[in-house]
Formats: structure tokens, C-alpha cells, sequence
């Protein structure tokens, strides 16, 4: 009977769940769901991390590839991430060319990797001006629920310390290259950045972790990225307004949350260690 | 390669690091028997002997039917979306449509993948939908067509047998009314070894043709798929330069293989089924 | 262009009888018109007329860089391009391949074909519906052709990939550097079913009568290569094509298997199956259509396609033996 | 060496044409049996194809379907073989779509579409060997291949090329040497006995005063290719009526 | 099985017409004025250009009293009230079928132009027309005959006739339907053991010989379980073979024409009349015959 009631009036069934303040999966407004990490499950990728915000799946391989630096910056490596929301994930996305959120959702990761500075692309650079690595990290998302950005980032950050960049000698005269596989060196991560996303509910409400349902439901959607407890990036793509103490409010809820990323990356990176 | 601007574009000419590795100069002759040494295989395999599968459906939430497989390392997730009305068609056609996209990761292969589909991606996607094609009773659902979508997660060979299983598995627990379960199998043949679920090294070994003069310098991969309790094969594709005497024989191989398969999706789905029941008979005790 | 159930009957019972629809048996071809040098920018073209298929082949040759892991080899690239037969795109579109009756009729009407089984062979029962050749939802004109080209390529392309089948080491010109590239460019002009088998003998007499320009020096400088090619146009190798394949088309319509399928036959087939012979050998074996084959039928179509192939194969061969230079025929005559 | 001119001074051009003469002309009727009409064309070393379908039942939306007369549909595409290097698509760049349309304009202006309505006519055009003269060559191998179709036509529709060279002397079917090598192209369709224009092309500027000299030359150029098509389609109409016994005179029952 | 393969060089092509020299009369092409005077009436083929009577298609003069038309070698079948064709249903359409008969648009068969099975004439009820599809479905082929024409040129046909209706086995070929020659009736039973139908509209249907005493209940009764013998079906496949080769020397199509094809494509054997040369020789030595009996 609760299905055909949900399926009939979504948002009034949302309601009657929030005015006794529980949502219809039973979490209170602001707790997050089970997050799930598991690091360097793929060997042909360079670094590679699958993360699971409750049924929110996200994989993420990185694939260093070589090539020339930039004229213009010629002791940086390059970093291309890209989310890709395939038709496999959600009814919602057709096969062929990416979708426009999934156009923003990539342009996002790019800025909170670039503002994070979680990688310097100076350790990239093997050769200045003549040869550098190219990281291309790509972002698959396996099930669509909410918050794919939280998951996106979990993955990044996973992945990132698994990378194993094999030593490259390069000598200038005969422009010959030389990669020796055994020993590789790891990718020195600077800065772990965290993200969560909040749902505003009929402009008052506020969601921590919101599921695709409640995405689709809620009038704005902001998403507030920390960089150990420093603020280092905050998007909110319109929608409902947001007081200033409102905002001050997400942030202090989104602080909770960075120690327990800390922990969870540390035990899932001991076993692959 | 003309530039994607709906994606995120890095530097044109990247090269991967493995061309610049030390190549091996194994000859031909030390691959051809590293191969096989004494009955064991690299992964210490007998050569007729398939990989370990692992099953688990209801991956994928927002799918009708999803299922994940991993025959050790090869990874591959299939999701199957229900019904849904065919674009862009006008008459009524008695027949239901299968759409089906099979597609590597970026990362899942040695060599970097493109997001767009390239010619062997579309190569598979069509012999994975002539399989499936044959398997599900199509004139159940006239006018509508079932998307499938196979991702492979980590290519260690034999991805697209394992896709078409996992596929098969998607479908029964997407609810799809099927004429049978169909399990799939790769073998690759290098002079008279006979790999089955080879690896990629062993596939790419399978492909390359080692004595171009020898007479019986046979080599190939062969996929086939097999409608179980109907013993029928639905789809069969083989490539490489294989002899007519030796096919039949490599056909059996094949439906053995195909048909020792069949007891983990059926545990699979067994448990799949058990698991709904209980949902819902709890929710009746309630 | 659909077919009723009783032409389907009949054809069914026709090749049952070994008496087609148009008096061949089941492993005769129709009659074939095949030309040489048709068009003159072309290094090498063919076309081949085969009752009303109509297929025009020409193979290019440009310099390239070679792949970076096979760097001993040339490079070979199909295109195929079927949009001036609108009957293609448009029969796509009519051609639903449907048999009226449930699949529980087909097996009824297949049993009752097997109740009269008089060969001790294992009753081979085939579900499945009968196929068309390409089974693509087109709009009108855009995708429909497309997939059908997609198909076709595909398989010529996995065809030739054997070096055993054709050699692409010959192409290379600079190891690792510069190597030829050729594009085969097949252009389908009439469909009249059977287009795996018109298109693969089309290729192998383009690529026959290629003319590769003879590399008379190689200077490198740095890493850029100038190639000088000799200035007589006469001069040059031809391409090694004893084992290029020929592909045979097994049709199974009933119980028995059939060869070079017009488009009727094509409906009415239960599955098919698309055989490349090269040599002595199977250089790629595909299961088109729509329905599913028993293992023995499987062996059996096998078995027919290999033998009906090579005898093409020398056919086609004895027919070049005399093949001088034909005047311009071309779409005069 | 200076520029090699169009014309030598006794008046030949570079493959030894006079200025007025037009390139051999070689062309049949029904080459294919699917399709309703079909013909080949060949002007010069410029060899086309051309097929027509319908006029037949509007496929894919019907709302296209025009209540009172027909809908024309054109496609012109080159073959990925037919230029010197080797196009990367037979069709969808800006050229092809371009000359589609051209195409489609030329025969509507001479299709009786009022006769017709709620139906279709497809025209295909394929290009086997590219070498100059390109869209002329096309519209006179459609105006064939609707002859063959039985499909009622006010008049032929002719198209040709002419140039101008050492800017004095109007040239006419100018070959692909001479369109790269030579000054402003003029290409004109034209329906040659009423002598009206249907589309008009210029490739560079041209003067003024050598504008309508050139263009003279180009519906003269129209009018002589008139001729040869109209002795073909006679032939062709000649073969084909005797061996039907020209049953079609009377209804003799 | 004779593995025999036909292939020849184009430069051997066949040169396939076999028109002979006789008198011809005068060829009128698009743009040719026929006549100036005003008193006469404008047919098929012609159009008036001020004041002027010009030909739009390629073709011979026909005068019927004062119409002048011009007859095109080939074009769609334009229908006329009272023509046998064979179509083959494209849609099932309420309370009507839409057929393809090689026309310009596809006819129309009304539910109450085809006499039912029981043959009783009765009102359409509602649950005929949930029948429709067992009736006629998609793709079956029916001989009819044209009713009426409407203004956009759209046939309407009806089968009302023990004659007309669904047909069963046989084999349908295509040609032009200006080679089909009108005459009185174009159901043959051919003493060779064949029947065919020549439809005004092109299509030729080539089945085993209907008896006409059994009763053909407005035709959509058909069995698919009736195999035809060989006997039959050798002679379906040569008639099918000798209609193909006179179709492709634009030989006038009817009784006479096929029964002498027949006669002379005797000295080969079925599959061999698929090879362009016997296709040549069969329809010369018709030709030749015929043009014996008309002097």
C-alpha cells in the first residue's frame, strides 16, 4: 500500500515523513549513510578505488600515460578527470554523448581537485619541457542514489594513494626513454579533501546525504567541500535560498564527517598496504 | 582523433609507459611453451580448466535487473532496464527489440579505452545482442524494447563470454520471460593447445600466428553461447585461422564448459528468490 | 517486402525438397558477373554483380605510421557505405522479422517437418524465429544502413586480421616509422540478399589486382622519413591474396541448409551462419539472424560452407586466369 | 614557366578542346532493376549514378506528407573513392548537403508534383569519379533516371559549367584541371527549350560585361547537352517499345 | 549437387535487347509540343503550355477519339475501376486494410468490401473487427479487384468474389506493369499444370492449380500444411524462370507469350535459365513465334 501512496504523491509522502523529522529510509535529517571503500582491486589501472555511499556506487581508475608538457608550464604533468554517468547506472541517462549533469558534475571534480591541490603537478614532471605524466582519472558511476559527487571524491582520494608510478629515465641527446617497471614510487598525496552534499526540503529542511529520490524532490542542492577542516569549495547551482547561519550550519555538520573519512582511508589502505 | 568537447581533454599525443618497458625477447618458440608446462597453466590451471566464477544479482538499484561477475579477475557489470517504448518507430512490429551496449572501462584494459564506442565495442555489442536475441521470448512484449548494458570493470579475458552469462543472469532477475538460461565460453587455440577462459596474455598468444610455414600452425579464439536444457547454441563467433577437422571437437569443449556454468547461476537466482520471499513475507507478518 | 506464411511454406518445403524457389539446389550459386579496374583513381577496384546485388569495390593506399605495438606491420581499414540502395534501408525497415505464429506454433510446424525425419540423424529441433539479414530498426534512411555497414565491416575486418589469411607484414615500409595504409571502400549499390559473399569475392579481386607503387629509396633525417616512390607507373608488387577469404553465407531454413539466399530465402531462415574460408582454413565464423542452431546443424552448416567455399574460391580464381584487360565496360554495355 | 594558359593561342584547350566543345557525353538508361529509374552518366571522366524511387507511400512521419503535391527528397553523395584523395565521408559535410539541396531545387522546379500528393520521390545520386563539373553532371543524370521512372516532367532540366580564360574567351564544361587552374566558374540549370533559368552559380567574381557572354555560352552549352540526352532517351525508348511490340498504341483485346 | 558457378567476365556481358528494326512509330520526350490546336482533350502523359500541347514523359502518341495521351514505357500502376491486382497487406488500419499494390499510395480494402468466412452476408459487427488480424494480417498477399479510385489517387479494392481473396502457396514475382497486357481475364490455368494471376498492377502470381470447384469461401481459408508435390513445383519454378526472362527483354507478359516461353526454355534445365545467355534465347525464339501467329 506505501508504494502505490509513494508512487502517487511523492512530495506529500516526503512530507508526512519529515514532519515527525525521520525520512522514509529511517535516517535522522543530518546522519550520513554507510560508506564503503575498497582500494587497488584493478591491476591494469595504475590506481583504482571503488566506493559505496549507501547504494550510491562510484569506481574510479587512474592510467598515467606520458607525454609532452604544456609550452607554457613546462615542469607540469597534467591531471584529466572525467564522471561518466553511463545509461547502466539509471534509467535517466540515454546512451551516446555525456549528459549535461554529467558535463557539471565533471567540471566540479576538475575544480576540487585543482583547488584542493591534493596533487602538485610539479611532481608530475619527469623531464621539464620534454616529458611528463598524464593522469587520466576516469569516474564510473555504478548506481545512481544521491550524492554522487561524496562518492566521487571518496574514490579519488583512494585511489590516488594506491597509484604506483613506475621510474622513468630520460636522457635528453638521443630523446630516448627508458620505464623500469620495478621499482615504482607512489604519487605523494598532499591534502585529503572531503565532500558532502545537502538537500534543501521545501526551503527549510535541510538533508545531509540525500538519495536520488530526494534529489529529485528537493528545491537546491549544495554540495561543501573540506580540505582538513579548511572550507575549499562550496557549489550551489541556484534553488531555494540558504541563510548565511544555515550555510554556517552544513559546514560545522560537514566537519563531523572528515574524521571519519580519515579513519576509513587508513584501514583500507592497511590491508592493500 | 577529432576532439570531444563534451568531456574533459588532456594532451593530444599520450603514449602509455608499457611501449617504453624492456621487451622481452622471449622467441616465439619460449612463449609457445611457457604456455603450457607440464599440464599447468600460468595461473596453474589445467588447460580445460575454467577460472572460478562469482555471481551476485540486484547490483545496480535503479535497474530492473542487474548482476555483477568476476571469473577472478575479468569484472563485469550488466544492468537491464524493463521495457520501454522503441524511439523513432512508426508501424507495429509483433516482435519485442533488444538494445544492447557492451563497453570497456578506460581503465579496465592494458591500453587506455576511449569514452566513444570503437569498432570492436560495437563488434561485441552485436554478437552480444544475436545471443541474447535468440534466448528471450521477444513477441511477449510486441512494440517495446529491453535495454542491456554490459561495462567490463577489469579485462583479464574471455570479457565478452562472461558479460553474455552475466547478462543472462540480469535478465532472469530482471523479470524478462527467456526460453532457457544461456552461459557462455571462450577457448583459445595455439598450434594443438587448447586454452579454455584463456587470459590476456593467453588470448593475445591465440591471436598472433607463431610458424607462418608449418603445416598445423592453428590459432584463434572461438565464443560460444549455449541455450542449456534446449542444447542449442545461440550465438557462436570465431576468429583467427582454424581448420574444419578440429572445429567440431573444439565445439564440444565448449558446451562442456558452457555447461558446467549453469549451476552458479542457478544458485544465484535460488538465492535471489529466496531472498525476495522473505522480504516479503516478513512485511506480511508485520 | 515482407513474406506471407504461405510463401514462407512453400519456400520451407521447396528447399525440404532440394527444388528452390527458382530451380537451383541447395548448394548452387546464381549466376555472377564479376569486372576489373572499374575506377580509374583507385589503385585496385572490382565489381561484382550477383542476380540483382550490386557491389562496387576500390582500394586506396596512403603512407602512415604503423601502430605502436605492432610496429612490423601495414595497416588495412574497411568502409562500407550502403545508403544509395534505399532498398536496403528501407527493406530493414519492412523486414520485421517475424513469423506470425508463436514460437510454440514453430515448434509444431518444425515437428511436424521432423514427424516425416526419415535420416537416422538426431532430431535437430531449432527454436528461434526466422531472421533477417540485419535485424536494425532504422528511421528511413539515417541508422538502418549503419548498422548493416557496422556488421559487414566488422566481419571482413576480423576476416583478414590473421596473418596467415593476408600478410600485412609486406606493407610495412620503415619499421616502426612509415608502413601503407590501404582503405577498402565497398560501396553497395543494389541489394538482392547474399551480401556477405558478393562483398568478400568484390574485396579479394580489388585487392588482386592492386597495384602497391614500388619504394625506390628511404632517407631519414632525425626521425622524419621521406619516401620516393619510383615514377613508373607500371612498375609496382602486387598483394599476396592465395589465402585472402571468401566468405559463404549458410542459410538454415527448416531443417536443411542452403547457400547464396536470396532476399525471400533470407526471411525465411531460421538462423545463418557467415563462413570465411581462407585457404584450407576458417578465417572467421559468425552466427547472424535471429534463431538458434543445434550443435550438429552448426557442424553441418560448417561443413557445407567449407566445402561450397573453396570450390568459389578456385572459381573465382579460374575466371581472373583469362581475365585481360576488359575494355571499359563499366554501366555502358 | 609562366602560368600554363587556359586556351593556346590556336585555341585549344589543355585536353584539346576547342572553347565551345563539351566533353564526350556517355550515358544509358536503366542500369538497375530495384528501383523504379535509374541511369549513368558520363561527362568526361566525371561518372555518376543516379537511382529514383516513387513516387511511393511517405515512409517514416507522415506528418511530412504534403496534402497537395508531392515531396521530393534528394541525396547526393560522393564515394569515398571518387576524388584523388580519399574523402573521409561519402556525405553530411557542408558540400554534399549543399549540392543535396541545389539538386532538389532544380528538379522541383520541373517534377509535375501537383500530380502527386501525399507522396514521395527519392532521388539518389552517387558520384563514382570525380573530375570537375560535379553538380552538372548530377541534375542531367536525375533528369535521366526520372525519364526512366515514368515520371511526368515539364521539360528536361540541364545543367553545365563555363569559365572565362585569358579573360577574354568563355569556355564551356570546364574539367577539374581547369576549375583549379583557371578563373571564376559559371554553373547554370537551365530547362534549354524555354529557355528559362533555375539555378545560377558563380564560384569567383566575375565582370560584368563578361557575365552575360559566359552565360550565353553556358545555356548554349544546356542546349547542346539537350540534344544528346534527348537521342539517348529515343534510343532507349525505341529498344525497349519494339520489344514490347508497342502493344501499348492500341488495346487490342 | 551440381556445383557448377556462372561467372563471367563483364566484357561477355549479354547485350539484352532484342528490338528488331521494324517501323517505329514517332517518339515523343518531355518538352515536345504535340500539337497546337485547342479542340483536344488533355490525357496522361501531356500538359498545356500556353496554348501549346506538350508531352511530359518519354513515350508513344495514344489518341482515343480527341483524349491524347502519352504512354510511358515504365511507371507506378496507375489503377483503373475494374483491374485485377495482387497487394500485399502493409497495415491493418480500423475497419480497413492498407495494401501495397505498386501504386503511387497504398489501397484501401474496406472490412465491408470482403465477404467473410460463412459467407453470409451480414452488418460488420464490432468483434469482426477485433478479427481482423486473423482474417488478414500483415504481409499476406490477396488478388482483388479495383472498386473505385479515389480523388488523391488511392484504389479501393474488394474481393468480393469466390475468385478473389487470400492467396496460399505459391511464388509472386515483380515487374513492370506497362508489360502486362490487358486482356480479358488474367486468371490462367495453364495446361502446363501451373496457375498464375497477372495483376494489372505488375505482380505476377504463380501457384499450383486452383480447382475452382472447391469452394474458395471468399479465400482466407489457406493450408500450410499441404505440401506440393515436385511435378508442380518444377513447373512453378520454370514458368517463374521464363516470366523473369521475358520481363528482362521487355516482352509483353501474357497466356500466349508465357505458354511459348515455356515450350522453348524445355531444352534447359530450370537453373540453367537463370544464366543471362538462355534467358536471350528463350525470349528471341518466343519473339520469333510471335510475331509468326500475329502477321
Amino acid at each position: 500500500m506505501a508504494e502505490q501512496y509513494k508512487s502517487l504523491h511523492p512530495v506529500k509522502y516526503y512530507r508526512d515523513y519529515l514532519s515527525h523529522n525521520i525520512r522514509p529510509d529511517g535516517r535522522v535529517f543530518d546522519t550520513f549513510r554507510p560508506v564503503i571503500l575498497n582500494t587497488g582491486s584493478i591491476d591494469t589501472a595504475d590506481g583504482s578505488a571503488l566506493s559505496k555511499l549507501g547504494q550510491t556506487t562510484v569506481v574510479c581508475g587512474i592510467k598515467a600515460e606520458l607525454c609532452k608538457p604544456k609550452a607554457e608550464s613546462p615542469n607540469k604533468g597534467f591531471v584529466v578527470p572525467n564522471l561518466d554517468l553511463p545509461p547502466l547506472c539509471s534509467p535517466k541517462f540515454r546512451p551516446g554523448p555525456p549528459s549535461d549533469q554529467a558535463q557539471v558534475l565533471s567540471q566540479l571534480i576538475n575544480d576540487i581537485i585543482e583547488n584542493s591541490q591534493c596533487i602538485d603537478l610539479t611532481d608530475l614532471c619527469i623531464f621539464p619541457d620534454k616529458l611528463a605524466w598524464c593522469l587520466y582519472i576516469d569516474f564510473i558511476c555504478l548506481d545512481f542514489d544521491g550524492s554522487v559527487v561524496d562518492a566521487c571524491i571518496i574514490a579519488l582520494v583512494g585511489a590516488l594513494k594506491t597509484v604506483k608510478l613506475p621510474f622513468v629515465d630520460y636522457d635528453a641527446a638521443l630523446d630516448n626513454i627508458q620505464v623500469n617497471l620495478e621499482n615504482t614510487r607512489p604519487l605523494p598525496v598532499h591534502s585529503i579533501p572531503v565532500s558532502t552534499t545537502f538537500a534543501i526540503f521545501d526551503d527549510k529542511i535541510i538533508l545531509a546525504d540525500p538519495t536520488v529520490e530526494e534529489e529529485n524532490l528537493c528545491t537546491g542542492i549544495i554540495v561543501i567541500v573540506l580540505k582538513d577542516d579548511e572550507l575549499c569549495c562550496v557549489h550551489k547551482p541556484g534553488g531555494s535560498p540558504l541563510s548565511s547561519d544555515e550555510l554556517l550550519g552544513c559546514i560545522e555538520k560537514s566537519k563531523k564527517k572528515v574524521p571519519l573519512m580519515r579513519d576509513l582511508l587508513k584501514t583500507a589502505l592497511q590491508d592493500v598496504g | 582523433m577529432p576532439i570531444d568537447h563534451k568531456r574533459i581533454n588532456g594532451p593530444e599525443d599520450t603514449l602509455p609507459y608499457q611501449l617504453f618497458t624492456k621487451l622481452n625477447r622471449k622467441s616465439l618458440e619460449q612463449k609457445y611453451k611457457e604456455l603450457v608446462q607440464d599440464g599447468k597453466r600460468h595461473d596453474s590451471r589445467a588447460p580445460l580448466e575454467h577460472r572460478k566464477i562469482f555471481m551476485k544479482t540486484g547490483v545496480v538499484s535503479q535497474a530492473k535487473g542487474s548482476a555483477y561477475i568476476e571469473v577472478e579477475k575479468t569484472k563485469v557489470m550488466v544492468s537491464v532496464f524493463d521495457p520501454r517504448e522503441i524511439p523513432n518507430r512508426q508501424d507495429y512490429s509483433l516482435k519485442g527489440e533488444i538494445y544492447c551496449e557492451f563497453k570497456f572501462a578506460p581503465f579496465s584494459c592494458e591500453k587506455r579505452r576511449l569514452h566513444q564506442l570503437d569498432a570492436e565495442e560495437k563488434q561485441y555489442s552485436q554478437i552480444m545482442k544475436k545471443a541474447l536475441e535468440a534466448t528471450v521470448c521477444r513477441h511477449e512484449f510486441p512494440n517495446f524494447q529491453v535495454d542491456i548494458y554490459a561495462l567490463v570493470l577489469h579485462n583479464d579475458g574471455s570479457a565478452l563470454s562472461a558479460a553474455i552469462t552475466a547478462a543472462g543472469l540480469a535478465l532472469s532477475h530482471a523479470g524478462v520471460p527467456m526460453y532457457d538460461l544461456i552461459t557462455s565460453a571462450t577457448l583459445g587455440i595455439q598450434k594443438d593447445t587448447i586454452l579454455i577462459d584463456p587470459t590476456t596474455i593467453e588470448e593475445r598468444i591465440c591471436r598472433t600466428p607463431f610458424w607462418k610455414e608449418k603445416e598445423d600452425n592453428e590459432h584463434g579464439l572461438v565464443v560460444l553461447s549455449m541455450l542449456h536444457t534446449h542444447n542449442q547454441v545461440a550465438q557462436f563467433y570465431q576468429s583467427g585461422s582454424i581448420s574444419l577437422d578440429k572445429l567440431p571437437h573444439l565445439i564440444e569443449t565448449l558446451e562442456k564448459a558452457c555447461a558446467d556454468t549453469i549451476p552458479v547461476i542457478q544458485q544465484c537466482l535460488v538465492k535471489h528468490v529466496i531472498k525476495t520471499i522473505k522480504k516479503s513475507s516478513n512485511v506480511i507478518e508485520v | 517486402m515482407g513474406l506471407s506464411e504461405a510463401e514462407k511454406t512453400y519456400v520451407l518445403h521447396g528447399v525440404e525438397e532440394n527444388l528452390r524457389v527458382d530451380g537451383r539446389d541447395r548448394e548452387e550459386y546464381r549466376p555472377m558477373e564479376l569486372e576489373t579496374d572499374v575506377v580509374s583513381h583507385a589503385f585496385g577496384s572490382a565489381r561484382l554483380r550477383l542476380a540483382n546485388t550490386d557491389v562496387l569495390v576500390a582500394v586506396k593506399i596512403e603512407v602512415d605510421a604503423p601502430f605502436p605495438e605492432r610496429p612490423y606491420e601495414g595497416k588495412l581499414e574497411f568502409f562500407v557505405d550502403c545508403s544509395f540502395s534505399s532498398m536496403i534501408t528501407w527493406v530493414l525497415n519492412k523486414m520485421k522479422p517475424q513469423m506470425a505464429s508463436s514460437p510454440m506454433n514453430s515448434h509444431m510446424a518444425s515437428k511436424k517437418m521432423l514427424a516425416k525425419e526419415r535420416t537416422i540423424k538426431m532430431i535437430s529441433m531449432d527454436i528461434g524465429l526466422p531472421s533477417s539479414s540485419a535485424n536494425a530498426t532504422p528511421n528511413f534512411e539515417g541508422r538502418g544502413g549503419e548498422v548493416l555497414a557496422a556488421e559487414i565491416s566488422n566481419c571482413l575486418s576480423s576476416a583478414y586480421c590473421s596473418s596467415l589469411s593476408f600478410d600485412l607484414t609486406k606493407l610495412c615500409i620503415l619499421q616502426g616509422k612509415k608502413c601503407w595504409k590501404l582503405y577498402v571502400d565497398i560501396l553497395i549499390l543494389e541489394c538482392g540478399g547474399n551480401l556477405f559473399d558478393a562483398i568478400s569475392i568484390a574485396v579479394k579481386v580489388a585487392l588482386r589486382n592492386t597495384q602497391v607503387p614500388r619504394v625506390k629509396c628511404i632517407d631519414m633525417d632525425g626521425n622524419n622519413v621521406e619516401i620516393s616512390v619510383c615514377h613508373d607507373m607500371f612498375d609496382c608488387q602486387r598483394l599476396n591474396v592465395e589465402n585472402a577469404p571468401v566468405m559463404v553465407t549458410v542459410c538454415k531454413i527448416g531443417d536443411k541448409c542452403i547457400v547464396d539466399p536470396d532476399v525471400a530465402e533470407e526471411q525465411c531462415s531460421v538462423g545463418s551462419v557467415v563462413v570465411a574460408v581462407s585457404g584450407n582454413r576458417f578465417s572467421t565464423v559468425l552466427q547472424t539472424g535471429m534463431g538458434s542452431l543445434h550443435p550438429l546443424t552448426l557442424v553441418d552448416c560448417l561443413k557445407m560452407g567449407h566445402k561450397v567455399g573453396q570450390k568459389l574460391d578456385e572459381a573465382v580464381k579460374e575466371v581472373l586466369k583469362e581475365s585481360l584487360r576488359g575494355g571499359d565496360v563499366g554501366f555502358i554495355k | 614557366m609562366s602560368k600554363k594558359e587556359l586556351l593556346s593561342k590556336i585555341g585549344l584547350r589543355l585536353d584539346g578542346r576547342r572553347a565551345h566543345e563539351l566533353r564526350r557525353i556517355r550515358c544509358k538508361l536503366g542500369v538497375f532493376t530495384e528501383p523504379d529509374g535509374s541511369a549513368y552518366m558520363e561527362q568526361g571522366l566525371t561518372k555518376v549514378l543516379a537511382a529514383v524511387y516513387g513516387p511511393h507511400q511517405v515512409r517514416g512521419s507522415k506528418s511530412k506528407a504534403h496534402h497537395d503535391n508531392c515531396l521530393i527528397n534528394c541525396q547526393f553523395s560522393m564515394a569515398v573513392f571518387s576524388t584523388t584523395d580519399r574523402k573521409k565521408r561519402p556525405r553530411g559535410d557542408r558540400k554534399s548537403t549543399e549540392l543535396s539541396m541545389h539538386l532538389q531545387q532544380a528538379l522541383e522546379s520541373v517534377i509535375k508534383t501537383e500530380l502527386y500528393p501525399w507522396s514521395q520521390i527519392d532521388v539518389y545520386v552517387e558520384v563514382l569519379h570525380a573530375d570537375g563539373g560535379i553538380y552538372p553532371t548530377c541534375v542531367n543524370a536525375a533528369t535521366l533516371a526520372l525519364i526512366d521512372a515514368g515520371i511526368p516532367i515539364k521539360e528536361y532540366v540541364c545543367a553545365c559549367t563555363a569559365s572565362l580564360a585569358n579573360n577574354d574567351v568563355p569556355m564551356v564544361d570546364i574539367s577539374h584541371q581547369e576549375e583549379v587552374m583557371g578563373g571564376p566558374t559559371l554553373t547554370i540549370a537551365a530547362l534549354p527549350m524555354s529557355g528559362k533559368i533555375v539555378l545560377m552559380e558563380m564560384s569567383q567574381r566575375f565582370h560584368l560585361d563578361h557575365l552575360d557572354k559566359v552565360m550565353n555560352k553556358a545555356l548554349q552549352g544546356c542546349k547542346d547537352i539537350r540534344q544528346i540526352l534527348d537521342a539517348a532517351v529515343r534510343l532507349h525508348v525505341r529498344d525497349i517499345g519494339s520489344a514490347t511490340g508497342w502493344a501499348l498504341t492500341s488495346y487490342n483485346e | 549437387m551440381s556445383q557448377k558457378f556462372h561467372i563471367r567476365l563483364a566484357s561477355q556481358r549479354v547485350n539484352t535487347n532484342i528490338a528488331e528494326n521494324r517501323r517505329y512509330p514517332k517518339i515523343f520526350t518531355p518538352g515536345e509540343t504535340i500539337t497546337q490546336q485547342h479542340e483536344f482533350m488533355r490525357g496522361h502523359g501531356t500538359y498545356e503550355d500556353n496554348g501549346e500541347l506538350k508531352s511530359s514523359v518519354a513515350g508513344v502518341r495514344e489518341q482515343v477519339n480527341n483524349l491524347i495521351s502519352v504512354k510511358p514505357l515504365k511507371s507506378r500502376y496507375n489503377g483503373e475501376v475494374g483491374d485485377i491486382v495482387v497487394g500485399r497487406i502493409t497495415e491493418v488500419q480500423q475497419k480497413r486494410w492498407k495494401v501495397d499494390t505498386n501504386a503511387r499510395l497504398d489501397s484501401i480494402l474496406l472490412l465491408s468490401s470482403v465477404n467473410l468466412p460463412g459467407g453470409e452476408l451480414r452488418r460488420r459487427s464490432v468483434e469482426d473487427e477485433h478479427m481482423m488480424r486473423q482474417y488478414l494480417q500483415e504481409d499476406d498477399l490477396i488478388s482483388a479487384e479495383v472498386q473505385s479510385v479515389h480523388s488523391d489517387g488511392t484504389l479501393s479494392l474488394h474481393t468480393r468474389s469466390l475468385r478473389y481473396g487470400k492467396l496460399g502457396q505459391g511464388v509472386l514475382l515483380k515487374v513492370f506493369p506497362s508489360l502486362i497486357k490487358r486482356s480479358k481475364t488474367h486468371f490462367h490455368n495453364l495446361p502446363v499444370g501451373a496457375s498464375v494471376i497477372l495483376g494489372n498492377n505488375g505482380f505476377i502470381w504463380i501457384c499450383p492449380v486452383i480447382n475452382n470447384s472447391e469452394d474458395s469461401v471468399g479465400g482466407f481459408v489457406q493450408n500450410l500444411e499441404e505440401v506440393v508435390p515436385l511435378q508442380e513445383r518444377e513447373t512453378i519454378g520454370r514458368i517463374r524462370n521464363c516470366i523473369k526472362a521475358l520481363a528482362m527483354c521487355k516482352m509483353m507478359l501474357y497466356d500466349t507469350s508465357i505458354l511459348y516461353a515455356y515450350e522453348e526454355s524445355l531444352k534447359y534445365s530450370i537453373a540453367e535459365l537463370l544464366v543471362p545467355e538462355a534467358m536471350i534465347d528463350v525470349a528471341i525464339l518466343t519473339q520469333h513465334r510471335l510475331s509468326i501467329i500475329e502477321v
